[in-house]
């Protein structure tokens, strides 16, 4: 399993602050895709992915035990 | 008292704290950063402020600037406070502090380190005002990852 | 607590005084500078410092100072006080705090406020070395006066 | 009488921080000639006068009842 942490404006979507998701094997595209239509949420495209505590690129491969974080545009400072 | 130089915490922060973590016998000039909650912004009155944070990847990118720091500015030794919770106004939400054997440097350096937070620190600012609230952090303030991604590395800010 | 914006003190300072003299709701942001007594200047082992001041005018030059600062950078407020008399190593000389509504102005009015500290408030620094002591203010640090006399209009700052 | 006020480097020539003098009259130029005799003053050439808390001209005349002070290189901050 994968363990998806959700922040900001996609935990109040989602009414939720994490999901588990048996997606291991999608790129972060993919992923992106498949969350668009699995939970309606909006704005992905601006959305980086981090993975275990790292920025992603689009073309990284999920793995199973991995810790995804969806990354909206950040406000901090 | 926490001595991490890079710091996420939900309790109020102390000036005397993060800069006393920058004080070193060898150093002249330290220069503070302070963000505090502004009442008016472009006119629109924010009644507080709520910051969430992926505490542990935050930290992770708030070492990663101090690395960036200390390799611009050799010699100079920086700490980072950020608050997450709900804030009054004038509450603080972050602390930046430099120290570093001369002036102009020191305050270089807290420039820099304050726009790479506003870049890839992990922290998401949810304004409450008199008619609605918002989770901020896209085209109200700057246009996001102009690249597509946050610019890790940091090569763009010089 | 004293409310001088402007102020010449024998006793410690506090961070945590000058900038709630400046904290405002209509500002998001403060920048800090703090000198600090530095051990080593050029290799040199400093002992500890001594200052002195005229201070009813240097108070006059600080208000002077914070009346260019506010012309500059209209909507900035800003506090200075600076120690006198013996500092030890690492003790604050001197703070600097800016409050202005945008982050970019609180860093160059310090950083203004600063050198114009250096140029036009009668205050002096004595070195206490291993081997001896001295009032420096000369070329020991910056050619003095260049045009004669104090820049006290302000006009080459900037 | 005009009283001269004496910090650092003066203050530690002369051995006191204040001394009285009687010039009304003399210009501030003409003030660091006489200071320069009277107290065998080094560095007056670098230093600025005072008068009343002002920083003063070399061409401005002193007056009864006035507070002077010498002004050596500052080095606050």
């Amino acid at each position: 399993m994968i363990r998806l942490l959700l922040f900001a404006e996609f935990q109040e979507q989602a009414g939720t602050d994490q999901v588990e998701i048996d997606q291991a094997g999608l790129t972060v595209a993919e992923l992106k895709s498949w969350l668009k239509q699995e939970y309606r949420f909006t704005s992905l495209d601006q959305t980086m992915i981090a993975i275990n505590e790292t920025y992603a690129n689009e073309t990284d491969v999920l793995k199973d035990g991995d810790v995804i974080a969806l990354i909206p545009p950040v406000s901090g400072g | 008292m926490s001595e991490r130089l890079f710091d996420i915490q939900d309790t109020p922060l102390s000036m005397e704290e993060v800069v006393r973590k920058v004080t070193r016998r060898e150093c002249g000039a330290i220069a503070t950063f302070i963000g505090t909650v502004r009442e008016l912004t472009h006119g629109k009155r924010t009644l507080k402020l709520e910051y969430q944070a992926y505490k542990p990847m935050a930290i992770k990118m708030l070492e990663q600037i101090g690395q960036e720091v200390e390799e611009k500015w050799p010699g100079s030794t920086i700490a980072i406070t950020h608050r997450v919770g709900t804030l009054d106004i004038t509450e603080i939400a972050v602390i930046i502090a430099v120290s570093t054997p001369h002036r102009k440097a020191a305050y270089e350096a807290n420039e820099y380190a304050m726009e790479r937070i506003k870049q890839i620190v992990p922290i998401w600012k949810k304004e409450f005002w008199e008619d609605g609230t918002k989770w901020v952090g896209d085209q109200l303030e700057q246009t996001p990852y102009p690249k597509g991604k946050p610019d890790v590395k940091g090569e763009d800010n010089d």
